[in-house]
């Protein structure tokens, strides 16, 4: 199968996830320069972690108007699968292909840590080779990423399960200490309603290696590819 | 002809929305002495001068950059102010 | 600006330039220089560039070795061989001054201009680590200045997808009004793709980069000048805005295009922008350059060839490129959104030539402002105060009734306790390749590709130097080698950066003398030459000179990645053994300055070769696998390091029992020496109980006292002496001290 | 008998510093097709909500909260508006 790296001016986890789908995963797997208007020919598509355009207005804001942006889109109405990673996740957001908006952290500073995810959702593409419960060491690394939405949203989210992780703590407990940001209900990782689009803002291509503390990321992008795979056969 | 206005836009978070960096400033502030706050909030002022035809025009323009880009409404509200360049 | 119609002594004077200076260049030109001759001048020859009072002291610094590809002073940064084609860039900068005044700009723009620094020679920027000193944090405005430019360091190191890995903080009052903010860029390159900042061929083509130029921080790298600013001071703030993520599309343009052959040489334009960048690649190529001012673009309107000339707008780069490959430059700059704008060619003549379209501005061969520069030997005098502080007798200071107490004390203080709230804003992981993350006796970056990592950290203490200079040099490259060899690196090579005070002052100068002397000698005997670095001079606050504060950044490499060690106790029954001995030395110590508040005494002794041997038997049992964690013993002395490899491994912390007889040394020593004496070349180690008698054989090869301490164990650092408990403590109290020496439990 | 003074404090970066996230956001408006802009620039809107006995006294009292704590004037600039809550 074939992943797609979007690459924004200021993207920097665009090499980061490339490594982990080529060298670690043996897959195919492309860059995809912003100013592209086509994405034919993948199966995933991976909008990586950084600052595009520096972050300069908001997290995501202009980097959503890029050209790539609308094959994006189309590409997840037809289905196609989407992973916003940090950034990406911001720029999902802002396109409107996910509910919601990031808030400045609550401590008002740049955290990176591991933390701990829960698995909330395992019927998805993203995460079938997860339990449900199942927590997950995977690093946070932002300065905006406390989710945001209204009630109402939110309702929504839960109503259709479309809350993939949240952030607990070691044993799979929601304690405040244990919500880095003060994201609203927990939330780490959400998709849309169709199940095609996750964002997430903990980085799993830095956590799909033992050495580097954790294999837990690994989870996703594999389980993305047996999705894929399953579909062909 | 074209006329040369200045825009201020002024971009708060939504009200009922907790703002943490408006209450660390507060916070700040009532450690420097000042108690008689009952409030501060924190945002953004973009200023952007631009060319329209009228004051009309040019207000049309700066709200659509404002819905398109310059605010996000999920999170923010907006007012603005505008005239022309003296 | 408007140009001053002529040139009085006042005006040179204003520039920083000396009458016999001026007189100098009088003599060289064979004319008086114009006004914007005059500002090439006095940027080019201020200390910043020229290095003129500290040229033929660091000359005493071993600069060759068998991995040093460039040597320092060559090129922007010197260059390290790590193997298989791979090269090693880096170096450190100050940035205290405008951190000062805006410590989150202050601070952001020096780590663009560090970054800058290494990706001009054509190396990708993968670590950076930061070594910064405040006054007391009890104050507000040190707070202030404290977050600000951890802020500052986090929002431009994170934006730019570059791990900060590294780094110290000390806290002192010595830097009250001037704080220190060196920030070290490391990169990797391939051999054959660095890239020199040399310009050559007649008639290639010197094209602009980057940001538009401003009136930033005008002749920041010279002078201060009240007499030429007056009306103009509120347009030329000396602080300027940094801009991560024009520096991003830099970083990837200019890789890029290495990538296509076309550079010819490449220089970014830091301290004295325009100035500096065309007359130092010109004077490395043996060439010469003309460049147009009028095509330079620029912010503002109105602005003069002076201006242009000496303007310090961030995120600029000068790029030679072979002629008629102009539009595959173009290309690659169009790609990132990046103007390249062709503003002159090199030429054979030896001069720096300055247009504004038809006008000839500025003509000067470029020899004068490089070479020619002048340099002075100031002139030293030992500082009095040594005598009156050198000699405390121990004697007189109080043992501690509790040293339950004096554990905690130290635990929390923030030069001690854990850098967590730190570290934590920068992004230590991008890139993914932190193998070993902050916390740890230094940073380890993994080669991808390869078996091999990099060992990271920097280190410095301004009291030892300030009471020993000579020895405080010694020690800072000794403890960042010690650092190094405790992950399983060899110690490869230093930067470093001298932070002083007024070196006109007799005493500041014999200070950095004895520093560099201190440098020198322990880089020779620890064979870690000195591949690059900085000088700041005139750091002073109203009570005088900051303490001597020279930071050195050191390199190792860890060939296999297997020989990888962390410094926290792992398992239970683990023996623990320290490697070197104790003396009575509490001189300089954090635990005299911070229990005692004493700033005195004869800092600890450092035999090098007794170093070197420490460090050979550490490194030969960590190789051999025969150890499960190695840790130096620095400030805050053994019983902090104990604590330490008890508790930093957040969430597995592992207590242990040290009994006191157990030092050959404990008879003639007293306690509070022993405990939180900082005497140097020690490591404490722990392993299996089986490997001991092999561990205790290499080291009495390599003559190095290796005493068994006690054991890992338990979930508290109890230390008794003949049974008698001296301190005694749970690790959760231990803890929760050292993690909110800094934090105060905001999270 | 104190009243309640709400001002709004409007920051910017000095004329003549560069203002990367001004000039970025400009950039991304043209790209949207808003051509007709000569300048957009960025900076920081702080609502404070203060007790004061007079008018004066709550401008006084802000001015010196901008000197110490709001604004740094190496790099920033400000404005304000201050009136009576109604
Ligand atoms: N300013 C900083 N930036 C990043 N990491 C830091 C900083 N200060 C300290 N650290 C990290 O915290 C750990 C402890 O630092 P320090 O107490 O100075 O260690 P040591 O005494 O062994 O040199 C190290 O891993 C260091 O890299
Ligand atoms: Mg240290």
């Amino acid at each position: 199968m074939r992943f797609g790296v979007v690459v924004f001016p200021g993207s920097n986890c665009d090499y980061d996830c490339y490594y982990v789908v080529r060298d670690l995963l043996g897959e195919e797997v492309d860059f995809i320069w912003h100013k592209e208007r086509r994405v034919e020919g993948f199966d995933c598509l991976i909008l990586p972690g950084g600052f595009s355009y520096g972050d300069y207005l908001r997290t995501g804001a202009i980097a959503r108007f890029s050209p790539i942006m609308r094959a994006v889109s189309g590409f997840a109405a037809r289905g196609g699968l989407v992973i916003g990673i940090c950034n990406g996740f911001q720029i999902l957001l802002e396109s409107n292909l996910l509910p919601g908006a990031m808030m400045k952290n609550k401590n008002l500073r740049f955290i990176c840590r591991f933390v701990n995810i829960r698995v909330e959702n395992n019927l998805t593409s993203f995460t079938n080779l997860c339990q449900i419960g199942q927590v997950l060491k995977v690093p946070i690394a932002h300065i905006d990423g406390s989710y945001y939405a209204d009630h109402e949203i939110i309702g929504t989210l839960k109503e259709n399960n479309q809350i993939i992780f949240r952030y607990c703590n070691e044993e799979g407990g929601l304690a405040q200490e244990s919500n880095p940001n003060g994201s609203k209900d927990f939330i780490a990782g959400i998709s849309n309603r169709q199940g095609n689009v996750l964002g997430l803002m903990p980085h799993p291509e830095r956590a799909s290696e033992s050495i580097l503390g954790s294999e837990d990321g690994r989870l996703i992008f594999e389980s993305v590819v047996r999705a894929v795979k399953g579909r062909v056969k | 002809m074209q006329k040369l206005f200045q825009a201020k836009v002024y971009v708060s978070l939504k009200k009922g929305l907790a703002d943490p960096q408006g209450s660390t400033i507060k916070e700040a502030l009532e450690s420097l002495g000042y108690r008689n706050l009952s409030e501060v909030r924190f945002g953004k002022y973009i200023e952007v001068k631009l060319r329209a035809k009228t004051k009309k025009g040019a207000e049309q323009k700066l709200k659509e950059m404002c819905g398109k880009l310059l605010v996000n409404p999920i999170i923010e509200e907006y007012s603005y102010h505008i005239e022309e360049e003296g | 600006m408007k140009e001053p119609e002529r040139i009085t002594l006042d005006l040179v004077r204003a520039h920083g330039l000396t009458e016999e200076e001026y007189k100098k260049i009088k003599d060289m030109l064979g004319r008086d220089p114009n006004f914007t001759e005059l500002g090439i001048f006095s940027v080019m020859w201020s200390e910043h560039c020229s290095y003129k009072s500290s040229k033929p002291l660091l000359r005493m610094f071993p600069t060759s070795g068998e991995n040093i590809l460039i040597k320092a002073g060559e090129e922007n940064a010197g260059v390290v061989d790590i193997g298989e084609g791979l090269a090693v860039v880096m170096k450190m900068e100050s940035h205290n001054h405008p951190s000062a005044v805006e410590p989150f700009q202050g601070a952001a723009t020096g780590v663009g201009g560090i970054i800058r620094d290494i990706f001009t020679m054509g190396a990708r920027p993968i670590a950076l680590l930061d070594s910064l000193r405040f006054g007391h944090l009890g104050n507000g405005h040190n707070r202030y200045l404290f977050s600000g430019v951890v802020g500052g360091i986090a929002a431009y190191g994170n934006c730019m997808g570059i791990p900060t890995v590294g780094g110290e903080v000390y806290f002192d009052e010595t830097y009250e009004g001037n704080p220190l903010v060196n920030v070290m860029c490391v990169g990797v390159a391939r051999r054959d793709n660095l890239v020199k900042a040399r310009a050559g061929g007649l008639g290639n083509p010197v094209l602009y980069v980057g940001a538009d130029t401003g009136r930033d921080g005008l002749g920041g790298a010279s002078f201060a000048s009240r007499e030429l600013t007056e009306e103009s001071d509120k347009d030329r703030p000396a602080v300027q805005i940094g801009d991560p993520f024009k520096e991003k599309l830099l970083l990837e343009a200019c890789l890029e295009l290495l990538n296509t052959g076309v550079v010819v040489g490449m220089q970014d334009m830091g301290a004295a922008g325009l100035t500096s960048s065309t007359s130092e690649t010109a004077s490395r190529g043996n060439s010469g350059m003309r460049i147009d001012l009028s095509l330079v673009p620029r912010r503002e309107e109105g602005m003069i060839p002076y201006e242009l000339m000496l303007s310090e707008s961030q995120e600029r780069m000068l790029v030679i490129i072979k002629r008629g490959k102009e539009r595959e430059t173009r290309r690659v700059f169009d790609k990132w959104d990046l103007h390249a704008v062709p503003i002159g060619e090199v030429t054979d003549d030896g001069y720096l030539t300055v247009l504004d379209k038809d006008r000839r501005v500025a003509e000067i061969p470029v020899k004068f402002l490089t070479e020619d520069a002048p340099v002075y030997m100031r002139e030293e005098r030992e500082p009095e105060y040594l005598g009156k502080i050198k000699d405390v007798s121990i004697s007189t200071i109080p043992e501690p009734q509790d040293y339950d107490d004096v554990l905690k004390i130290l635990l929390a203080s923030p030069t001690i306790s854990s850098k967590r709230w730190v570290y934590e804003q920068y992004d230590y992981m991008i890139r993914t390749d932190t193998v070993l993350r902050p916390g740890g006796d230094a940073a380890v970056i993994r080669i991808k590709g390869t078996e091999k990592a990099i060992a990271l950290t920097c280190d410095g203490n301004g009291r030892y130097c300030f009471l020993d200079p000579y020895e405080g040099g010694k020690i800072a490259v000794a403890e960042a080698a010690r650092n190094v060899v405790c992950v399983g690196a060899k110690p490869l090579a230093i930067t470093n950066c001298l932070n002083f005070g007024n070196p006109t002052k007799p005493y500041v100068f014999w200070q950095f003398r004895r520093c560099v002397e201190g440098i020198a000698d322990a880089c020779g005997i620890l064979e870690t030459p000195v591949s690059g670095g900085n000088v700041s001079f005139y750091n002073e606050n109203p009570k005088g000179a900051i303490d001597p504060t020279p930071v050195v950044g050191m390199l190792g490499l860890i060939e296999k990645m297997d020989f990888l060690c962390t410094p926290w106790f792992k398992k239970e029954g683990d023996l623990i053994i320290l490697l070197g001995e104790c003396r009575e030395e509490i001189g300089g110590s954090e635990y005299l300055q911070l229990i005692h508040g004493l700033k005195a005494g004869q800092i600890p002794r450092l035999d090098l070769e007794r170093e070197r041997a420490v460090q050979n038997t550490c490194l030969e049992v960590i190789r051999a696998h025969l150890v499960s964690s190695a840790h130096d013993c620095s400030e805050g002395g053994l019983a902090v390091t104990l604590a330490e490899c008890c508790i930093s491994n957040s969430g597995k912390e592992r207590g242990a029992i040290i009994e006191l007889e157990a030092f050959p040394e404990i008879l003639s020593i007293r306690m509070d020496a022993l405990l939180f004496g900082e005497t140097q070349s020690r490591i404490l180690i722990s392993c299996h109980p089986r490997n001991f008698l092999q561990i205790q054989r290499v080291a009495r090869r390599n003559k190095v006292p290796c005493a068994r301490l006690g054991v890992v164990t338990g979930d508290r650092l109890t230390i008794r002496r003949i049974k008698k408990r001296v301190l005694d403590l749970s690790l959760k109290e231990l803890g929760e001290k050292w993690r909110k020496g800094l934090s105060h439990g905001d999270d």
